[in-house]
């Protein structure tokens, strides 16, 4: 496997990881509008874990490093984003598995698997207000961009980071039918959902610091 | 914020060394999961029963550990279901030839751990079962399909489990004697404040000099309603006629009544609820038999408080009245 | 003011209403003195052992009286000292051929009202003793003529008297009980938040986001210093500091250690507030034989915690180890 | 004994009875500055039944109804206050036994009375910051106003209250020696004494009131 492909999902994982211990605060208070507040500091101890750990992580492939993430998550986050985001990176990480470089066709598979993993999960479709409200839309708009013939990862990473944002921002008009925000019924509409927004922001962070990235 | 607190990261570790130094010769910790458990746990002999939620609750679960309640609890950071992984360790630790009971809230994010966490112990061959009690009557929608939560009504299936669990009775036996009383129990709740989590430092939400929450959950997420404060003869009154009406009290009918204050709320307050509670149903004909009046189930720091009857029958009530031994000293 | 509370003059009424309610069996409530006693008091062949003081410290005391603990509990309105009438009355329904003993926090209030009706009560030949309490040792300055404050340090008298009265002890050895107890018991206390008197709708001080009030009693009168917030390692290690100091902790000693919640207060804070209590006792070269952490003498809704230990002999070891029947029910 | 001499009492009681009613708040906000608050409280109480009771009171003579108000008085009000006032109206109301009418220096030796009733009570002393630092000051300048053949109640009424007034601002001066507000130490200077407040406005409701007095 090319070092460069791995060094590059290595820089990922750091940067998604950065911008979640940055934003410990700023995703609480989205947790806590309906929610109870503590998905900032969940994620937030998980992911100061892989950082901590991602230089011992192991250096074969992109799949084993994103497994490595996966179980530092599922044994460091606790609550509805423990299992959610630890089945999502393990699902990502299998369907890495025997790829030479993480072409922007495989980027989407490894999101529908996270997809498919968080559904089964958490029992919750479309429309339930939860991270998948943003992630699905996305993940829709990046696959039509890669088959439309769009190869620059510049330009497939900011899409798809718009495309996230929009949707986050949407969820606003929804009624949450899952996790805590669901207890308040009604009163759930008019906020955006925290999951949902986190995304937006992780994929903006990385979207700004693509240009930074190792060289390939 | 104003708080008994260091660095809020370590605020779940700090608070399990202080309950471990406390209770020196009945309760082990291990720190790498989260983990309180009886001294004299597993025994062979024994259904090991573990209940596990957030911290933030106390004292549920941890200060409901010992002989006649639960064999183990596992929290998780304040209002965060523990990570899978400690349950695991957690179930391993616990693991008895007569096999491990779960007591789980019926939350999203503790099923998850639970069911994953059984998943891979049964593949390991150690027996699980898993329990989910659900008594929160403020949240009865069908809209909402995640169901009920379960909130202060978890201590009846506690200890009734635990009662029998102490006595011997099989895995079956106990599954048996927790859903019946988790089907008999049901709970409302009113907030006259939101908490705050060491971590965020700021209360959850935002409430009006003289607004409340009703019909609250306990990890401070808000309430179906917000209202207007009014007197305690009103809060409770409404309290009272939600559980009543959900569980069908008829005359004749005998119950637990619970006042469980959430964190915040002075005893006074507590009896003062109690005395209303207990008139307004037994205007209902039903007749208390057991009263349970204090903090069971809390919010960190939250004021206001939650009202849980239970019906009782023969069983249940012999359970209830078995002794216990748990890490709450009182005297 | 967010309370559970109907007419704030029916307060501590109402709220022993409800006490009496849950506890039908064990406790008898007299409505014209605002008397709660053991439904089995007086005895011939036990001394009563009575303890008054201003409402609004539950569980102390109305919460305390049972077997092994107080016969009576004779309060007066919130953080106001019974009235005397109250008082005799409450002697003469409890008075016992083998004598009545009362103890009392040393407040003006409370002092005035209990010395009064001892006299009365000595006239009417009931043999009477009387044990004042004061532990606080955030007063200390001899410029304050009226002595310390009785504190949470109340509960180690009322325990140990209450056990060696139950044990059938005369009227003398309870007073050199009773004495002994309370010369070996120091408190001090912090208040992170003012606390609101349901008569007075207000918070009693106001205090700053980031003010705390150190030395702070418990009728919420302000304390000695008002300081500013800092983590709980430094405000627990300066009450410890106060206490060790007063009492002259040195290594090998053997000590009771109390954290007690004043009453807004979550348990996780007050078990993290015990381990930090803990440690710094121990690394002094003492030994914790018998832990207490929760509500013993609270102010209120007042968020705070007071520090007690004791430093233990053999006797009251065991006083303190002697099972008590309480009307606290946690299981 | 004049019956006209039993009216003013019966007057004076009940305008002292609305008046601590009437000032139930604000007596507990002097008390809360550094005490616990429940002054206020604990005198309405009492009070509110000395007005209900007064009707039923005794009629026989001013003693005998002074009396009757201290049981009352000392049978309803907790905290300090109940042992002090109602040792103050009992011993009123026996310097009182058989007077025919109340004049100015049988008033005079009454306020002596309660005095020294409320010192052996209280073990308190001039300058501990009790309400014995304005009855004190006050009585001895009614003494003299009396002494200086002063006679018209109206007059000698208006320079009691003004006295209590001002002794009572004087003590915001003293640092606390007796009752709860002594714990805050130096930090009780610069209020004024609650029990001393209250006689103040007391006693002015009264001289504001005394026109009204039944005819004598
Ligand atoms: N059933 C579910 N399936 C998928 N995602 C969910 C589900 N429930 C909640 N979420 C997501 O998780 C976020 C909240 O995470 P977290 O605060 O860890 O959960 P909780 O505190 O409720 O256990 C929500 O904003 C939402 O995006
Ligand atoms: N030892 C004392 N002797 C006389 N008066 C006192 C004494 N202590 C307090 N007082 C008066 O009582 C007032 C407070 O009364 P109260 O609130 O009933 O007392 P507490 O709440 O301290 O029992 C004070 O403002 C003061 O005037
Ligand atoms: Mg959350
Ligand atoms: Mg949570
Ligand atoms: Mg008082
Ligand atoms: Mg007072």
């Amino acid at each position: 496997m090319s070092s460069a492909a791995v060094a590059t999902t290595r820089f990922t994982l750091a940067a998604i990881g950065a911008t979640v211990v940055e934003n410990e605060t700023y995703f609480g208070e989205l947790d806590a509008v309906v929610g109870d507040g503590d998905f900032g500091f969940s994620l937030a101890r998980g992911f100061e874990r892989v950082l901590e750990d991602l230089p011992g992580y192991p250096d074969e492939s992109s799949a084993a490093l994103l497994q490595a993430a996966a179980m530092t998550i599922s044994s460091r986050i606790g609550g509805t984003s423990g299992p959610i985001w630890g089945t999502a990176f393990l699902r990502a990480a299998t369907t890495a598995k025997g790829a030479d470089n993480l072409d922007p066709a495989r980027v989407v598979a490894m999101l529908r698997a996270a997809i498919a993993g968080i559904m089964t999960r958490g029992k919750a479709e479309v429309g339930d207000k939860t991270l998948l409200d943003a992630l699905v839309p996305a993940t829709d708009a990046l696959e039509v961009a890669v088959a439309a013939g769009e190869s620059d990862s510049q330009v497939l990473l900011d899409g798809f980071a718009a495309a996230l944002r929009q949707a986050a921002e949407k969820t606003s008009e929804l009624q949450a039918m899952r996790g805590r925000a669901s207890y308040s019924g009604v009163r759930s509409i008019g906020s955006p959902d925290a999951g949902a927004v986190a995304l937006a922001v992780i994929a903006e962070r990385l979207a700004e610091q693509w240009s930074a990235r190792p060289a390939e | 914020m104003k708080k008994f607190v260091n660095d809020p990261k370590d605020f779940v570790a700090e608070m399990l060394q202080g309950l471990a130094l406390a209770n020196p010769d009945t309760l082990v910790y291990v720190p790498e999961c989260n983990l309180i458990h009886r001294a004299d746990a597993p025994r062979a002999d024994r259904v090991s029963v573990i209940q596990g939620s957030g911290s933030g609750h106390e004292p549920a679960h941890v200060l409901t550990v010992g002989p006649g309640m639960l064999t183990a609890a596992c929290p998780g950071d304040v209002f965060a279901a523990p990570p899978v992984d400690y349950v695991i360790e957690t179930i391993r630790r616990l693991a008895s030839p007569r096999g491990v009971l779960l007591l789980v809230n019926n939350y999203t994010g503790d099923r998850m751990a639970f069911e994953m966490a059984q998943e891979l112990a049964e593949a390991e061959g150690i027996e699980v079962r898993t329990l989910f009690v659900d008594d929160d009557v403020a949240v009865q929608d069908s809209l909402y399909t995640v169901g009920r939560r379960g909130v202060a009504g978890n201590f009846f299936v506690m200890k009734a489990v635990g009662a029998a669990a102490e006595a011997g009775a099989s895995l079956d036996e106990l599954v048996r004697i927790g859903e019946k009383v988790n089907a008999a129990t049901r709970t409302m709740g009113v907030a006259l404040t939101a908490c705050t989590p060491p971590a965020k430092g700021t209360p959850l939400f935002e409430l009006g000099d003289d607004e409340i929450e009703f019909g609250v959950g306990i990890h401070g997420e808000p309430g179906r309603e917000r209202r207007v404060i009014a007197s305690a003869d009103e809060l409770v009154g409404d309290l009272v006629a939600a559980v009543a009406t959900d569980l069908a009290v008829t005359a004749g009918d005998r119950f637990a009544l619970m006042i469980n204050g959430l964190g915040g709320t002075p005893i006074s307050e507590l009896y003062l609820a109690y005395g209303i509670a207990h008139r307004l149903l037994t205007n209902r004909g039903a007749a208390i038999a057991r009263s349970y009046v204090g903090e069971y189930c809390t919010s960190l720091d939250m004021a206001g408080l939650s009202v849980t009857i239970v019906r009782l029958d023969h069983e249940i009530t012999e359970l209830l009245a078995a002794p216990a031994e748990i890490a709450v000293r009182v005297f």
